[in-house]
């Protein structure tokens, strides 16, 4: 019985481990370098802000949401990190934690208008994709970009701490504590209710609309500190940063196993996702297959990833079908 | 030209063995820079290079910084970059440099200090002057313009810009830039705002296009709004993309440098860079049948930006 | 009020509109208008599709890379010298099997539109990319404008998007199979018991969507002498926002082609608007977003007064 | 005697594990009316869709006007004939009432034009006969439960099927439109149709029934005329054994008012000036017509619509309901008429519904404990005996009638002050029925104030301490449960001033 659910559960995250092992082993006897610790670094810190955004994508989609401002959002607050250091001569600290609450206050516009106004999640981000993109083309001219930050700062996306790249270990955090408010928590378990029937969760006394302005928020708050590790590891801030981004979250996290209607989804299936997408994009330069091949390939796994659900299903269908051309058989073993 | 997207890797880059050059794009899938590659295949093949060409998909300095930490580990010998955003990509070639990785710029260039050398097809400057001085002589000094660009991020665009309004201010003080307008890159785009931006502006006298698929847009739009001759055309593009205009006299002139040459001095120079023939402090340098080069500091000069017109444009296939 | 969006869209761009005429009254040139109309043809037949998707409680992100792939084809089919008549109804093939695929997809395997869309969106548009690697494709001269004149061509364009509308926009409300698309779209299960097969109007719906992209993209190709293959990109997002600032509801069986058509109007405005009224461009997408929250919003504040 | 119009074999239905039918034989004549009797989860709904085609069957065959059919979908069992209210309602939200009924009717070929006024015309004829008063252009969202299932009634009649199937089409309409549908189908018999009646209620079976077929466990228990059958037996069919005295007797004496209602109204549900007092120890009924207001005024004193005027008072202390949330602190609960869209959560396991409404109590800190959580949960399993496979089932593995159990479960684990059940026994089969009745007794006379919502008049009448009567929004009257019979309570609810006749 255990094992049944256990099996049960784990079912789309074991195939995608498989996967990600079998990527592994394939561009490792590929390419000669793919799998150093460098390279291994390399992957983990050109991931980290997409990892960071499908992290806070989960909740999201869990809730029955989507989320397609982030990308934009990435950029807006890291035009405006980068002003406050330069202009308002903040310390990156200093601007770093206003970004935050710029973020907060995005998240919160989306929040507002999504759950104030019972608006579709996916028109209201379509509209602040739009509008945060704009306002970042509009506050730096789409020509502005803040370069030459402190050593200091850039530290946190070019160095090495603890031995792993600086940034890794803020982005565990932030795994960790989106794991475990996904799985271990009533906010966890109510964002799923709510994926499944916000009306059923209404009923029961959910209080629906600040569960789902609680993970718009978290989003926008990510989302900001995304755009921080981006500016860090670039070393410079411009209106185009993050440009995209949202797809390349969404897909990952429906790589992930996570239901687009909500309800269903894991934390840890999110992870292998990003993971499945990153090393396929870097072991296909090792493998010297040009990029385009990288994003077909991303495209035809998803859609592998999408098919691997319903087979049982079919499969199940092929067997009813053969049942029911074998009436006689059947009634006796039943 | 496949193959060498995707050819054999050589392992080890000891002298003696086959040396790898990868060289990257801004973004893949822009005729300019796949004219670049052509250039690039000729000097590969002579020298015996083995090229490795990949880019982001779409202008991306996040994914370019990727692709080059992804060169530091594969272990190239050289690398030839073309730079989305200078900061953006520096640390990266810094990175590859301190590695032991020989790191040239083309096209557009990196912090000083990320790189070798840089090959200079035309500076900032240059192009920026030559298009103002063109439009400038087109309208007589006299009346309003308008320019076309990729994004209002790109920051070489950004550059140019710059030089262009300089050189107004001080030559041609007439003249009136009127608008900027974005078009993604994309022809269709580019076409529709010339249509609009000459309709708002009825005393336009010519449209600056200044990337690629932006110049034959702007010329589909003067010629079916039946102004040519009235609304000229002049931008930064490719003959090829552009001859029917041109001939039609619907764009007046092109500025380009010779794309081809450009990639294949680049991989002429990154040879000699890996080779140790090419040092910090050269003046020239030989490159072939391109002949002398001249080097003014660390910019290997491929000349001056080129203005194709009626005349001389059925002369390139590029 | 049964049509307050579709009303309040064509309000918003009345008042559009009449600014322009006041301040910038240069927009109003019948050769510019005429051009601004037929390079936005395109887009109306895509979003007469993507109402249709939206309708049946699906969507397509994938469009842009359909629109690309007809596009080149068609192109490529031109430059070897076929005649239009056979060019176009290829170009609508490739399109109708690039939506097939979709269609089997969601339809058959019953997988999210949402995600199935952005997997083909992203696998049409690299293949392109590694296949043609940007280049321009050059057409014979005959293509363009179908061999008329300038002035000829574009009203045919114009006329073919506008009749395909009201075709369309009848059929959905005065056939069998419009409706069907509204039943499925409000639930398909309901749809199932009734004896209306979800299945194959989603599929059908896809596949017709494609047709309408191959057809669209035709219809752009003929605009100049050459392809562009990247044509078409950003199409989805902006006959998305056309369709749902035009009161087709997200969720499905709900709204029409006239707010479609409203909303595509609108959107198509802002841009030549900006323009003439000399607002710097780095606004452009801040104002686009602006429009597409205000649209919404104003609905929302309507329907929760209504409720509440 | 000709072939029956309607004959199974042995039919066997499996969904994944759950073996829904197990060899069902069952047969149809014109003419007749066959009720379909059974348990929660005997089967019944499942095998109704095996006939019209929704589901599948894994084996067995279907004749139809004595040919074997193979393959059948919805398309083709309306072709041949069958048509079926189901208990669901499989109506289109978005659609006016006129469409929903025509896109059951018309032939479903796609390239045919479309008359609006005939399917206007149609619809309001049809909905005339049902004696649904219902413009025929609104969109069905609009509609209530009860107007939703009159529409969907009206428009298997217009099919003017062979075979009609009705799957509890009664369980949220009131009495007088069920006298009037009982009309309907007996013209219906008298025209050679044969129905199949599916009904907790076993008063209809006896008013309208030729032939009763019992399901038990997905097998059927035998086929008796319903002349020569009587209720006990019937039970005794439907569950195996004896089931007591069908509604306990009021134990408690109702104590200090809980809950004190002065001129609560809300217009956005078109409610009004309603005033009550509900004691502790208490079971008050309100009954009424359809769309007289109950479901809307239990909503506003759950906080789903709050009120916009008059006070609340609990426990002596004025309080505002704004939320379910601050209903829930102020220990309200509400088990809501819509069970499978409000009342649970399909898709998640029995024991996060039970817990569902006390996160904050049972997970201090906001922490999961599944420890705790599963306690709770077959404590409920047990006490409510509600038929599942786990604790970890989900709850759309469940029939109509567990599931309902499962959300009283809910609501029983909030630990409430007042209880609002809404139509708590609809669909609910007698067994389970007579069980939910002892329950809510047994919580009255633990000191809960409870409010039950019924259409069901003889449950009504056998729970109430005292009976709110609604109408058009406002309470009319208020009777007292050991005095009140049928007629005075139905003459309040149609707001005549003598009895009603009519039951
Ligand atoms: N779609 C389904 N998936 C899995 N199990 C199902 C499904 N539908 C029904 N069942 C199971 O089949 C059995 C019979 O259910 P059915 O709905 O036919 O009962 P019923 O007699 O109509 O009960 P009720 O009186 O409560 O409506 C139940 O055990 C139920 O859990
Ligand atoms: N979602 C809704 N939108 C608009 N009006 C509604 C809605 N639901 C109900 N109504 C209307 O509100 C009134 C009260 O309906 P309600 O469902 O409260 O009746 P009720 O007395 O609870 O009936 P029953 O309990 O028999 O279902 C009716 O006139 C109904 O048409
Ligand atoms: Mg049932
Ligand atoms: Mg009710």
């Amino acid at each position: 019985m255990k094992n049944f659910l256990r099996s049960n559960i784990a079912k789309h995250e074991t195939v995608l481990l498989a996967v990600v092992i079998t990527e592994w082993f394939y561009f490792n006897s590929v390419g000669a370098h793919f799998g150093s610790l460098d390279n291994t670094f390399d992957i983990v810190r050109h991931s980290v802000e997409i990892g960071l955004l499908a992290l806070v994508m989960t909740p999201i989609i869990l809730t029955g949401g989507i989320d397609l401002s982030v990308g934009s959002l990435l950029g807006l607050c890291a035009i405006l990190f980068g002003k406050l250091w330069r202009d308002a001569h903040f310390s990156p600290m200093a601007a770093g934690i206003c970004t935050l609450g710029i973020g907060a206050v995005a998240g919160g516009l989306n929040a507002t208008l999504i759950t104030w106004l019972r608006l579709p999640p996916l028109i209201v981000t379509l509209g602040t994709y739009s509008l945060f993109r704009g306002l970042a083309e509009a506050i730096t001219h789409g020509v502005d970009t803040f370069t030459k930050f402190p050593d200091s700062f850039l530290f946190l996306g070019q160095e090495r701490f603890l031995g792993m790249p600086a940034q890794a270990p803020i982005f565990i955090l932030v795994a960790i504590f989106v794991w475990l408010l996904v799985h271990r928590t009533t906010f966890g378990r109510s964002f799923r209710v709510i994926g499944f029937s916000p009306e059923g969760a209404r009923y029961a006394g959910i209080p629906v609309e600040r569960r789902i302005a609680m993970v718009y928020v978290l989003a926008g708050i990510i989302s900001a500190l995304a755009a921080i590790i981006y500016t860090a590891r670039l070393g410079q801030a411009k209106a185009d940063a993050g440009t995209g981004y949202e797809l390349y979250a969404i897909t990952a996290v429906v790589l992930g196993g996570t239901s687009i209607f909500g309800g269903i989804g894991t934390v840890h299936g999110t992870l292998l996702g990003v993971a499945a997408i990153a090393i396929l994009s870097n072991g296909l330069v090792h493998a010297r297959q040009p990029r385009e091949v990288a994003g077909m390939l991303t495209g035809l796994l998803l859609i592998l990833a999408l098919c691997s659900s319903v087979v049982p299903k079919l499969f199940a269908r092929l067997r009813a079908r053969r049942q029911t051309a074998a009436p006689i058989q059947a009634v006796k073993t039943s | 030209n496949k193959s060498s997207d995707a050819g054999a890797p050589s392992s080890g880059s000891s002298k003696g063995k086959k040396v790898t050059i990868a060289l990257m794009p801004k973004s893949k899938g822009n005729a300019y820079f796949i004219s670049c590659k052509n250039g690039a295949d000729k000097a590969a093949k002579e020298l015996g290079v083995d090229l490795v060409f990949d880019g982001p998909t779409d202008p991306d300095p996040a994914k370019q910084n990727e692709i080059i930490d992804n060169w530091i580990t594969l272990g190239v010998d050289g690398i030839a970059a073309a730079c989305e955003n200078k900061e953006g990509i520096s640390t990266a070639l810094r990175k590859a440099k301190a590695k032991g990785i020989k790191v040239i710029t083309y096209d557009a260039d990196a912090l000083p200090d990320a790189r070798e050398f840089f090959v200079n097809q035309a500076t900032p400057q240059g192009i920026g002057f030559t298009l103002m001085d063109e439009a400038g002589r087109l309208c007589n000094d006299q009346g309003e313009f308008a320019i076309i660009t990729a994004s209002l991020t790109a920051a070489n665009m950004i550059e140019w810009q710059k030089y262009i309004e300089q050189r107004r201010a001080e030559k041609y003080p007439n003249m009136k830039m009127v608008a900027l307008r974005p078009c993604d890159d994309l022809k269709d785009k580019a076409q529709s705002e010339a249509t609009s931006l000459m309709s708002a502006n009825p005393n336009l006298k010519l449209i600056m296009a200044i990337c690629s698929p932006a110049v034959p847009g702007a010329a589909e739009a003067v010629k079916q709004a039946g102004k040519v001759g009235q609304v000229k055309v002049i931008g930064l593009g490719l003959p090829s993309e552009n001859r029917r205009y041109v001939k039609e006299g619907v764009t007046d002139s092109v500025i380009l440098w010779k794309t081809e040459d450009l990639g294949y001095l680049t991989i002429r120079a990154a040879k000699a860079v890996v080779d140790g023939d090419l040092k910090p402090g050269a003046t020239s340098f030989n490159a072939g049948p391109l002949g002398t080069i001249e080097i003014k500091g660390d910019n290997i000069l491929l000349g001056k930006p080129f203005i194709f017109n009626k005349d001389n444009i059925d002369q390139f296939n590029f | 009020m049964k049509y307050f969006r579709e009303i309040s869209v064509a309000l918003a761009l009345l008042a559009l509109l009449i600014a322009l005429a006041i301040v910038a009254p240069a927009f109003y040139q019948p050769q510019p208008l005429l051009s601004l109309a037929t390079r936005e043809a395109p887009t109306l037949i895509v979003a007469c599709g993507m109402a249709l998707v939206i309708i049946c409680r699906q969507i397509d992100i994938s469009v842009a890379s359909q629109f690309a792939i007809c596009s080149v084809c068609a192109g490529l089919l031109a430059s070897m010298k076929l005649p239009l008549v056979i060019v176009l109804p290829a170009s609508i093939c490739i399109g109708a099997i690039l939506g097939s695929i979709n269609g089997v997809l969601i339809a058959g395997l019953g997988l999210p539109s949402i995600v199935v869309t952005l997997a083909t969106m992203v696998t049409w548009r690299e293949a392109l990319r590694w296949q043609r690697q940007g280049e321009f494709v050059n057409l014979p001269d005959n293509v363009q404008w179908f061999g008329l004149s300038q002035s000829a061509g574009q009203w045919t364009v114009i006329a073919i998007a506008i009749t395909l509308l009201l075709v369309l926009a009848v059929c959905m409300n005065r056939m069998a199979a419009g409706r069907f698309v509204y039943a499925v779209g409000s639930d398909a299960e309901a749809a199932r018991l009734a004896g209306i097969p979800p299945q194959r109007v989603t599929f059908l719906t896809f596949a017709f969507m494609g047709a309408l992209v191959g057809l669209a993209a035709m219809m752009n190709v003929v605009q100049s002498p050459q392809v562009d293959p990247k044509s078409g990109t950003g199409i989805e997002l902006k006959t998305i926002a056309a369709v749902v600032v035009g009161g087709v509801a997200i969720s499905g069986g709900r709204g029409n082609l006239w707010g479609a058509f409203a909303g595509i109007l609108l959107l198509a405005c802002i841009s030549p608007a900006l323009t003439h009224l000399h607002i710097e461009s780095y606004w452009e997408k801040a104002i686009q977003g602006m429009i597409i929250l205000l649209a919404v919003v104003a609905d929302g504040i309507r329907t929760k007064r209504g409720s509440a | 005697m000709s072939a029956p119009l309607l004959q199974l074999n042995s039919i066997t239905k499996s969904f994944d594990a759950v073996r829904a039918l197990k060899g069902v034989s069952f047969s149809l004549n014109a003419g007749e009316v066959h009720a379909l009797l059974g348990e929660n989860g005997a089967g019944k709904s499942t095998l109704i869709k095996v006939i019209t085609g929704a589901h599948q069957s894994n084996t067995g065959t279907i004749e139809i006007n004595g040919k074997t059919v193979e393959k059948l979908t919805p398309a083709s069992a309306h072709k041949l004939g069958v048509a079926a209210i189901y208990q669901q309602p499989a109506l289109f939200p978005d659609l006016s009432a006129a469409e929903n009924i025509a896109l059951g009717l018309e032939p479903p070929s796609a390239l045919r034009g479309i008359d609006w006024s005939q399917r206007r015309a149609q619809a309001r004829e049809l909905l005339k006969r049902v004696g649904a008063d219902i413009d025929p252009g609104t969109e069905v969202r609009e509609l209530s439960m009860p107007q939703q299932q009159l529409v969907e009634i009206a428009r298997s009649l217009g099919k003017g099927a062979r075979i009609l199937i009705m799957d509890e089409p009664t369980a949220s309409l009131t009495q007088k439109e069920v006298e009037l549908l009982f009309g309907v189908i007996r013209q219906l018999r008298k025209d050679g149709v044969g129905i199949i009646y599916i009904s907790h209620r076993l008063e209809e079976i006896f008013a309208v029934a030729d032939r009763v077929t019992v399901l038990r466990d997905g097998e059927s228990v035998g086929t008796h005329p319903v002349s020569e059958i009587d209720k006990a037996k019937l039970i005794r069919l439907m569950v195996g054994r004896e089931v007591a005295a069908i509604y306990p007797p009021s134990q408690s004496v109702p104590g200090a008012v809980v809950l004190a209602l002065s001129k609560i109204g809300c217009a956005q549900s078109q409610v009004h000036d309603v005033s009550f007092e509900v004691r502790a120890g208490e079971v008050f009924g309100l009954a009424g017509l359809v769309g007289a207001g109950r479901t809307e005024l239990a909503r506003i004193l759950f906080g789903i619509t709050p009120a916009d005027s008059g006070t609340i008072q609990l426990n002596g202390k004025t309080i505002t309901i704004q939320s379910p949330q601050s209903a829930i602190d102020d220990g309200i609960g509400y088990v809501p008429e819509d069970r499978r869209r409000h009342g649970v959560i399909l898709e998640m396991s029995v024991a996060a519904n039970t817990t569902m409404s006390i996160h904050r109590r049972i997970f201090p800190g906001t922490w999961l404990r599944s420890g705790a959580e599963r306690e709770l949960a077959q404590k409920y399993i047990r006490d409510l005996a509600i038929k599942t496979f786990s604790d970890e089932s989900h709850v759309n593995t469940l029939s109509g009638g567990n599931q309902q159990k499962v959300a009283l479960a809910r609501w029983l684990a909030s630990g409430p002050k007042v209880l609002i059940l809404d139509e708590p026994t609809q669909g609910v089969d007698v067994g389970a029925k007579s069980e939910i009745h002892k329950l809510i007794r047994n919580l009255a006379a633990q000191g809960l104030a409870v409010i039950m919502i019924s259409s069901d008049l003889p449950e009504i009448l056998g729970m109430s301490d005292r009976i709110g009567i609604m109408r058009a929004g406002t309470i009319t009257s208020i009777l007292d449960g050991k005095t009140a019979d049928a007629g005075t309570v139905m003459a309040a609810a149609l707001g005549q001033t003598r009895p009603a006749t009519a039951l």
